[in-house]
């Protein structure tokens, strides 16, 4: 669990391999969504285009120092994130820079980016924006609590707050996955899921049309390039950081790619069945369907 | 000039007075300005072929056409497996859809929007009405040439369109960026004062900064 | 030595002398009494200064020649000596103070005021019981006579009248007495006091009743509620040198005669004497809290004074040695507060209460105030503090906790109404008449102050403790009173080179936990002093007020004897209080302030009397050794004193508006470093005493519930608050929530991570209080939706809140990470999962409040009447930028201050510390390196934003109004800030769990005490003939209470 | 209904009832009667619903024509309130404090037809127009086609067709 | 005999005083109520001292000083009573002062017209 210099290729590798991914599992889902519509949906290679449309656009404009960094704040946030997590169990290549510290690190280090972007987007000025924050911190604080409490309640169950540790109590049969011995607490982490994907029924933060696209409304070329990358970083880091607790991690890139997939789709499915719900509704919600399972499996441990 | 903008003598906390003056310290005075090509052709035509493969149609209808932009989006028409996308925020679109007849009060609303889009930038005049007014063309209230005010890389003509006719304007839209000819954003910097002149013909209670950043 | 008996001669001959006297040679008569006067207080002297100090036998004096019962005789103790003393003093100094209104009275009221100081002394020193009677009987009719004479001069009626009532009084009084006399006399066959109480008056026929008589006569001139009208009317109307005798001397004088009269009693009349006493103590008490008439409301805490006197006196039988000290020692405070407040209402022009803002800019006449307040209140160093702190001993030791409950309830409501009037000249309007400028009159007051102060460092020299008053910081904290004149740059670099001067001359006497403590209070002290340097003029008050809490926190950490450690609680306590008052409307927030923290203070003083069970020295260690029935109760009463001062909630409401509405340098201090006293003294109450149990339940799991709840509700305030201080205000009760959680938890992390709750609250929460202070300094406001758009105008400022709140939310790669990474260790290994869960809400929720924080004040849309204001002074930055650093540092290298508390922690928690492995830190669970976490996210952002600056370079710098607006503009920036309640969908959701119960509980119970003592003074109907119906049947209940039982 | 316009024609003097549908009926009212006559409508006859208020240009008459159109929900009948101003005074008493919704018909109506309504809420600011300097554009002395042809750069080379004549040259290119 | 009637009048003259001081609102009235208590109080304290068949206290020539203790009742409440009688004639005077001062201000005797000093 020591720093050596070779970690940092690995550690780019594993970014590498998330960043493609990502991109295209994402146009994956969006197109899955689309048949569910009866409709072709983009191109599997339309994220690229957007990326690489986005880095292209010639002007920009800023509205002060932390509007500028708001995006590097998020795409830290996501890269960081990914990074202190081990990505494949059991290989010393891909265990990436977890070596810095535990799940707890993992957990807390979800709102740097958060934050950064918070900061980010209100300097712009534009209340859109700060209505956009607000539901999204209203709602994010609201769905954080079950998954802490999962999160607390699989610690518990494992006696350690080392995610490796988490992974290799549930190696040996797939009836040794946290999914399994502590049920209550995987769909409790699962509802908490659903609300930090900014999908329907939870969506009301970005709200297209309404406030106009919540946070980013003011955020544009290069700034919404680098947000779009960490939006494929990110969800992919948080669920492996899922894969690893709830659903006995991943041994190898293949195992890695389709347990992450699968997950997405849960809210891709849950996405193209509900409308919306509002702020308060949805705090309400995960106060008292999904805190209850995290009370429960907290205490059933 | 509106009460709001007009210069103001404020007191500030301690207690000293001073002028605002909104106009100068609200908003960025500076004008656009012709924003150069990538630094080697490849480039350029790479990232042409990038901005005509994701087109984001700023969602703003003015006229009667908002109505055929939205089966664009249902699974017969599925603009989106073009690229297509339709984007909330002027910040984020590079293609507006003037869809429609434009009053004089819209003309101030869609000015502004367009200066809010990023370079490069496009707009599709949609229906005969951007064109030369349609049956609008004796009206007291709205504009009867579109490309006066915002530099229009194609019209789409008819009374409406049909959903079809604007997916074959996007393919050639297209051709255009791919080509390296849709380069209205720097063309409108050009000719600011020309575009800025005949918009303020028009719109006489000119109540914004003459370039809205 | 001077016979005793030449204070009465002195006075009888001066007064006869005077009668040949012509009436217009005013000045001689005058002179002859002062002479007189001064002749009587020397001979009190003379035999205090033989009895006190040099061993001298108390002296009987026998008048006639012979031995007692067949002639008076006159006793000289120390009792009588002190007594008389102060009742000549008293005297003396009345005489000097009323020299303007005597001699327009000439020499008939000399002589008077002669005859009521001689009738008095005479009372005292008198072992006669009819000649005491006739003494009374003397003090009446020279009361009456004072009163008739003086009345000449005012116009109304309103002294006559209420010595009218007071004549009719004594009447039925002098009535009772005389009966009871002659029975008493006919059963015992003397009239020596000492040979009744020999011949065992109570056990001879119809004795019982006789003494009853007596007893309740001599009770009655001490005004016990009910039957007090009369005098509160005299209290109220009379001039204020009058009164001052009245209430000091008449008083004093009166409770000595009803101590020897319960010689003759014996023990079984104590409880009626307590009984009585603690009524009237109690009832009077609550009735001075309506009252707005100042004399008026000085009447009733003299009556209410004196029947705490009365209930020591009932505690006779237990206080053994002590009993002197600790009755003298209230009733001197009382003498000498009472007396100096009478002296200085003189000063005053208006009668209401709030009309003393007239004081407020004599600042030597605040400081006399002061002290008379203190001496009334027992607050150190002064005589009551001692005796309460002794008294409370015994009776805890004895088991009269009821007793001991009311006493402090009393004497909380006492504060009470004390303070608020305090807060009152402090705050108030001044009104058009000012301060009536009479040196003489001053010098009086101040012979009041200097004796007030004189007290306190004899009863320091007798109190067998440490004098307090020759404690260094608490010296250092008074020395400040004399720099007053000084400018405050002077006094600030004093301050400052003081405590850090302190902690230079101490730091190694302390093991690592006090020592961090120290290191807060003095160079985190020393730290948030730099900012006073922004402010300019004297700023009289300040440094006294912040020393003086300064010396309370050094000294509560030095302190090993529980003694000392409540007293180093108590100056904090009131330096703080000072310190909070100086807001501009702070007024109330003050008095809330000082009323929870004495409520917490008394409960404390009852811990710590119960815990020592009679023992005069208890170190706070042998908290430990307390045995076990009694170990809960000491535990509880001394974790809610503590919990008090960490706003945990419910005792929460004081915190808010303290915070917020203190002084921009002064918000750090009492929110940074003095929570942090709380938190002290609960490690050393757990760290004693582990965890208790009632009833079956664990204690520290209530606290965890506490803790927890803490944490909860305080951040979901602070959410909805629009009031940036407030918000900060109400950050701390969640973060205290935290501390008192891990506290609570009872293991080694638990506590580590309260360490670091300690330390990385002082920091953030002084810079973050000193940042938004800063702001409200320059935009003239703390409502937050006022501000917006401020971080280019405030860079640094700005800087100094996104680095505190992003420490105190505990995001990775700042320090408050670290705390949360210990917490969660720490409930890692605890059982305690349901109050875990609270905790876990609450965590999320700081991030709404403190993310609203920076965003309503230095984003968003900057308003058009701040676009000129400038960054804060540079003496609130410089702080500020230290903290910064000071976070850094502490994330990179926690280990710098935690190793050593871990190790330390070993001695008490042998398990589960963390391992300091090179850059690693691991605990049993987990592992976290903070350098490389810095490093690492250090690398990743700025490689991200060198790639971002290169494809963007040419952004375009806009304006605020430059945003998409739906195609529309601003209108303006005022209807553009999206900033006023800000998380309106989570009220929605959750805005019932704050609703505030907890204030409205408070409100009622205060309402209600206002309520019952606004029907109750209706018993007052200033009707002379209902006071004497009260009188009777005062007696009437007394008797049967008494004979029936 | 017609009751209802029976009962209504004395007490207000109302002219030219006309009951158009057997829930729809037309009155013109004087100027002064207009207030208590909708004030007995709204609370004594239940028409608690102002459906809209529009104007219409006599020119040649020189009146303005304003029209209250109420609605009576429970019973499912509208009427329509005619009363005549002259043209060149043209000011109206208001009626926003009886239908607060009136307030935004009056600044239409301002803006459109230049008719005053002293007292109105907002009146003055702009409703549809912005800056507008000429006549007010609905008044029928107001030429829209030389406004637009003065004001706005017309495309050259448009033609105007007789729509019906264009589709029958179209549809029957043979003349049939 | 004669003692306890004394002292029975004395008690009677008590509350008779006592009543009377409580039940008059007039202050003349209600002085001399007190004026009759006192007296009670003074005949109590006679009839306490008094012994039966013994005479006064006056060491004169009818009572020698050798026989004093058996012939004279106890002189200590003789001499307390006339204390009593000149402090209560002090207190009595005082009373009549104030209350002409009283009246001087109000024109009033009324002891309930005095309450401008209350609660």
């Amino acid at each position: 669990m020591e720093f050596e210099w070779i970690k940092i290729p690995y550690s780019l590798l594993t970014l590498f391999i998330v960043v493609n991914y990502g991109l295209l599992m994402t146009a994956f889902i969006a197109k899955i969504a689309a048949r569910v519509g009866r409709r072709h949906g983009i191109p599997i290679y339309q994220n690229y285009i957007d990326l690489i449309k986005n880095y292209g656009l010639r002007s920009s404009i800023t509205h002060g120092v932390m509007f500028y960094l708001g995006p590097v704040f998020r795409l830290s946030g996501g890269v960081g994130l990914l990074l202190f997590v081990p990505s494949i169990y059991g290989s010393e290549m891909f265990s990436n820079l977890s070596f810095a510290g535990d799940l707890i690190l993992a957990l807390y280090f979800i709102f740097f980016g958060t934050l950064g972007m918070a900061l980010g987007a209100a300097e712009s000025g534009s209340p859109h924006s700060a209505i956009g924050i607000t539901r999204g911190l209203s709602q994010v604080t609201a769905a954080e609590l079950p998954m802490a409490l999962a999160v607390f309640s699989v610690a518990l169950q494992y006696e350690t707050l080392s995610i490796t540790e988490i992974v290799a109590a549930q190696q040996g049969s797939v009836l040794n996955w946290t999914l399994f011995t502590n049920p209550l607490a995987v769909v409790a982490a699962m509802m908490a899921f659903l609300g930090s994907m900014m999908r329907p029924p939870f969506d009301v933060v970005l709200a297209p049309q309404e406030i106009p696209i919540g946070p980013p409304t003011e955020y544009h070329s290069s700034y919404l390039a680098l947000m779009q990358t960490n939006r494929v970083i990110f969800p992919v880091a948080k669920v492996v950081i899922y894969t690893n607790l709830f659903f006995g991690g991943a041994t190898n890139w293949p195992i890695f790619f389709l347990k992450v997939f699968l997950i997405y789709m849960v809210s891709a499915f849950v996405g193209v069945a509900f409308p919306r719900f509002r702020v308060e509704q949805s705090i309400r919600w995960f106060l008292i369907w999904a805190m209850p399972l995290g009370i429960l499996a907290i205490l059933l441990v | 000039m509106k009460e709001e903008l007009e210069k103001r003598i404020v007191k500030g906390p301690d207690g000293i007075e001073f002028e605002v003056e909104p106009l100068r310290d609200y908003y960025c005075e500076a004008a656009p300005t012709v924003m150069p090509q990538a630094y080697s052709k490849i480039i350029e035509g790479f990232f042409n072929w990038a901005r005509a493969e994701s087109l984001w149609i700023l969602g703003f209808g003015t006229g009667c056409g908002a109505i055929e932009m939205r089966p664009l989006m249902t699974p017969r028409f599925d603009a989106y497996r073009y690229g297509v996308q339709w984007r909330p925020t002027p910040r984020q679109s590079n293609l507006f859809i003037i869809s429609g007849y434009l009053s004089v009060k819209t003309l101030k609303r869609a000015i502004r929007s367009y200066e809010q889009m990023q370079n490069p930038k496009y707009v599709i005049g949609l229906g005969s009405c951007t064109i030369n007014g349609g049956m609008y063309w004796d009206s007291y209230n709205t504009i009867k040439c579109l490309d006066d005010y915002l530099p229009v890389d194609l019209y789409i003509a008819g009374c409406m369109p049909r959903p079809e006719a604007l997916l074959a304007g996007f393919e050639e839209l297209k051709k255009l960026i791919r080509a390296g000819k849709a380069e209205g954003a720097n063309q409108y910097a050009e000719n600011f004062e020309w575009y800025k002149a005949n918009q303020k013909k028009v719109i006489l209670d000119w109540d914004m900064p003459d370039y809205n950043w | 030595m001077v016979s005793a008996v030449y204070i009465i001669i002195a006075a009888l001959a001066a007064a006869f002398i005077l009668g040949f006297l012509k009436e217009q040679w005013r000045g001689l008569a005058y002179v002859i009494t002062l002479a007189a006067l001064a002749f009587m207080s020397w001979v009190s002297a003379g035999w205090v200064w033989a009895l006190g100090w040099q061993g001298a036998e108390a002296v009987d004096i026998l008048t006639a020649g012979t031995e007692p019962p067949f002639a008076i005789n006159l006793r000289m103790g120390l009792p009588e000596a002190v007594l008389t003393l102060l009742v000549n003093l008293t005297g003396l100094l009345s005489a000097l103070y009323l020299k303007e209104v005597l001699f327009r009275l000439g020499r008939r009221s000399l002589v008077v005021l002669l005859i009521a100081i001689m009738a008095l002394s005479g009372i005292i020193l008198t072992r006669d019981i009819f000649n005491l009677f006739v003494f009374f009987e003397l003090v009446v009719i020279s009361t009456g006579g004072l009163i008739l004479l003086s009345d000449d001069v005012q116009s109304n009626s309103r002294a006559l009248s209420a010595g009218f009532k007071y004549l009719i009084a004594s009447q039925i009084i002098s009535v009772l007495l005389l009966v009871g006399i002659i029975f008493a006399y006919h059963a015992t066959g003397t009239l020596n006091i000492d040979g009744m109480a020999g011949a065992d008056l109570m056990a001879l026929q119809g004795g019982v009743i006789a003494f009853f008589l007596m007893f309740i006569a001599i009770v009655a001139e001490l005004k016990p509620f009910p039957a007090n009208g009369w005098a509160l009317d005299i209290y109220e109307s009379a001039h204020p040198a009058f009164s001052a005798i009245f209430s000091a001397a008449t008083g004093a004088a009166a409770l000595y005669a009803v101590d020897k009269l319960l010689l003759i009693g014996g023990v079984s009349w104590l409880p009626v004497a307590t009984a009585i006493g603690i009524v009237t103590f109690v009832v009077s008490n609550t009735l001075a809290l309506s009252q707005s008439n100042d004399r008026r409301l000085l009447g009733y805490s003299s009556i209410a004074q004196i029947g705490l006197v009365f209930t020591v006196l009932g505690q006779r039988d237990i206080l053994g040695d002590d009993y002197y000290y600790i009755a003298f020692g209230v009733l001197i405070a009382h003498a000498v507060g009472k007396a100096g407040l009478y002296w200085l209402s003189g000063l005053v022009a208006g009668r209401g209460l709030t009309d003393w803002s007239a004081l407020r800019g004599h600042p030597l006449l605040i400081f006399a105030f002061l002290t008379f307040v203190f001496l009334l209140v027992g607050l150190p160093p002064f005589p009551g503090f001692y005796a309460k702190w002794e008294l409370a001993r015994y009776l805890a030791a004895e088991g009269r906790l009821a007793l001991l409950a009311l006493i402090l309830f009393g004497a909380l409501i006492e504060a009470g109404y004390l303070f608020r009037w305090f807060g009152y000249i402090i705050k108030r309007e001044r009104p058009a008449q000012g301060v009536v400028s009479d040196p003489l009159k001053q010098v009086v007051i101040f012979a009041a102050v200097v004796a007030g102060w004189a007290m306190a460092f004899l009863w320091g020299e007798l109190s067998g403790r440490a004098n307090l008053l020759l404690a260094l910081p608490l010296l250092f904290a008074l020395a400040f009173l004399l720099l007053e004149w000084l400018p405050a740059w002077f006094k600030n670099i004093v301050a400052i080179s003081g405590l850090v001067g302190y902690f230079a001359m101490t730091y190694t006497e302390y093991d690592p936990l006090r020592l961090i403590f120290i290191i807060i209070f003095t160079l985190g002290g020393a730290l948030t002093l730099l900012a006073s340097f922004h402010t300019s003029g004297k700023r009289i008050g300040f440094y006294p007020g912040a020393m003086l809490m300064y010396a309370g926190l050094v000294m509560l950490i030095r302190a090993t004897d529980s003694f000392d450690f409540f007293a180093a609680w108590e100056l904090l306590t009131i330096g703080s209080y000072f310190l909070i008052l100086r807001g501009k409307h702070s007024e109330p927030h003050a008095l809330s302030y000082a009323i929870f923290s004495l409520a917490g203070a008394f409960s404390i003083l009852a811990g710590f009397a119960l815990a020592a069970d009679g023992a005069v020295h208890f170190t706070i260690q042998s908290l430990s050794e307390v045995a076990t029935p009694l170990a809960p109760w000491v535990f509880i009463l001394l974790a809610v004193g503590f919990m008090t001062k960490t706003a945990a909630i419910g005792l929460h409401i004081w915190l808010p508006g303290a915070h917020a509405e203190a002084e921009t340098d002064v918000s750090p201090m009492v929110s940074g470093i003095l929570l942090k006293a709380g938190l002290y003294g609960l490690m050393m109450l757990m760290l004693g005493m582990g965890i208790q149990e009632l009833h079956g339940i664990k204690l520290n799991y209530v606290m965890l519930w506490i803790g927890a709840l803490s944490a909860l509700l305080g951040n979901l305030m602070a959410i909805f608050e629009e009031d940036a201080k407030r918000l900060l205000a109400y950050s701390s009760i969640g973060q205290m929530g935290y501390a008192l959680f891990g506290l609570a938890l009872m293991n080694h992390l638990g506590w580590l991570m309260a360490l670091m709750f300690v330390i990385n609250h002082y920091i953030y929460k002084s810079m973050l209080f000193m940042s938004v202070g800063g702001v409200a300094k320059r935009t003239g406001t703390r409502d937050m939706y006022r501000m917006g758009g401020l971080i280019t105008l405030m860079p640094l400022s700005f800087i100094a809140v996104m680095i505190g709140i992003i420490a105190v939310s505990g995001v990775p790669p700042l320090s408050g990470f670290g705390g949360r990474w210990i917490f969660y260790n720490a409930i890692m290994s605890s059982e305690y999962r349901l109050p875990m869960l609270i905790i876990f809400l609450s965590v999320p929720v700081a991030f709404l409040y403190l993310f609203r924080l920076i965003h309503t004040i230095f984003l968003g849309q900057l308003k058009d009447e701040h676009r000129r204001i400038k960054e804060a002074p540079f003496w609130l930055i410089l702080p500020q930028m230290i903290y910064v650093a000071c976070l850094l540092v502490f994330a990179l290298v926690p280990g710098i201050a935690l190793r050593h508390v871990d190790r330390y922690l070993n001695d008490f928690f042998p398990n589960g510390g963390l391992g300091w492995d090179g850059l690693l830190i691991t605990s049993q669970y987990g592992y976290w390196s903070p350098i490389n976490i810095m490093i690492i996210i250090g690398v990743i952002f700025m490689l991200l934003f060198f790639w971002l600056l290169f494809v963007n370079r040419k952004a375009q710098k806009v304006k605020q109004f430059n945003i998409v607006f739906s195609a529309e503009r601003p209108y303006r920036p005022e209807t553009t800030h999206f900033a006023w309640n800000f998380f309106a969908p989570y009220r929605k959701a959750l805005g019932f769990m704050v609703q505030p119960f907890v204030t409205l509980f408070w409100n009622t119970i205060t309402d209600f005490l206002h309520a019952a003592a606004n029907l109750v003074r209706r018993l007052y109907t200033g009707n002379g003939q209902t006071y004497a119906y009260h009188l009777l049947l005062f007696v009437v209940v007394v008797f049967f209470v008494r004979m029936g039982v | 209904m017609r009751e209802l316009l029976e009962s209504l024609t004395t007490p207000y003097s109302l002219t030219d009832p006309v009951e158009q549908r057997p829930d729809l009926a037309f009155v013109t009212a004087g100027r002064g009667q207009l207030r208590p006559l909708l004030m007995h409508l709204r609370d004594k006859e239940g028409f608690t619903h102002l459906v809209i208020l529009t104007a219409v240009d006599w020119l040649e008459e020189g009146e303005f024509q304003l029209t209250y159109l109420l609605s009576d929900r429970t019973h499912g009948r509208d009427i329509g309130v005619r009363v005549m101003i002259p043209r060149d005074e043209a000011t109206m008493e208001s009626i926003h404090d009886i239908w607060p919704t009136a307030a935004t018909y009056q600044r239409e109506l301002r803006e459109m037809f230049g008719i005053d309504f002293p007292g109105s809420t907002r009146l003055n600011e702009d409703f549809i127009l912005e800056g507008w300097a000429d006549i007010p554009p609905y008044r029928r002395d107001f030429d829209t086609l030389k406004y637009a042809d003065e004001t706005y750069k017309q495309r050259p080379g448009r033609e105007t067709r007789d729509p019906a004549q264009h589709m029958k040259e179209q549809l029957y290119p043979d003349g049939k | 005999m004669i003692a306890q009637l004394a002292m029975a009048t004395g008690f009677a003259l008590i509350l008779i005083g006592f009543y009377g001081a409580l039940t008059n609102r007039n202050i003349l009235r209600m002085i001399v109520a007190f004026s009759v208590a006192n007296t009670g109080v003074h005949l109590v304290l006679v009839a306490v001292g008094y012994m039966n068949g013994r005479t006064a206290p006056i060491l004169d020539s009818a009572v020698s000083a050798t026989e004093a203790v058996t012939r004279i009742i106890d002189p200590v409440p003789q001499a307390l009573v006339l204390t009593a009688i000149v402090i209560g004639m002090g207190v009595t005077a005082l009373m009549l002062a104030f209350a002409y001062k009283l009246y001087e201000k109000k024109r009033s005797l009324d002891i309930g017209k005095f309450t401008e000093l209350r609660w």
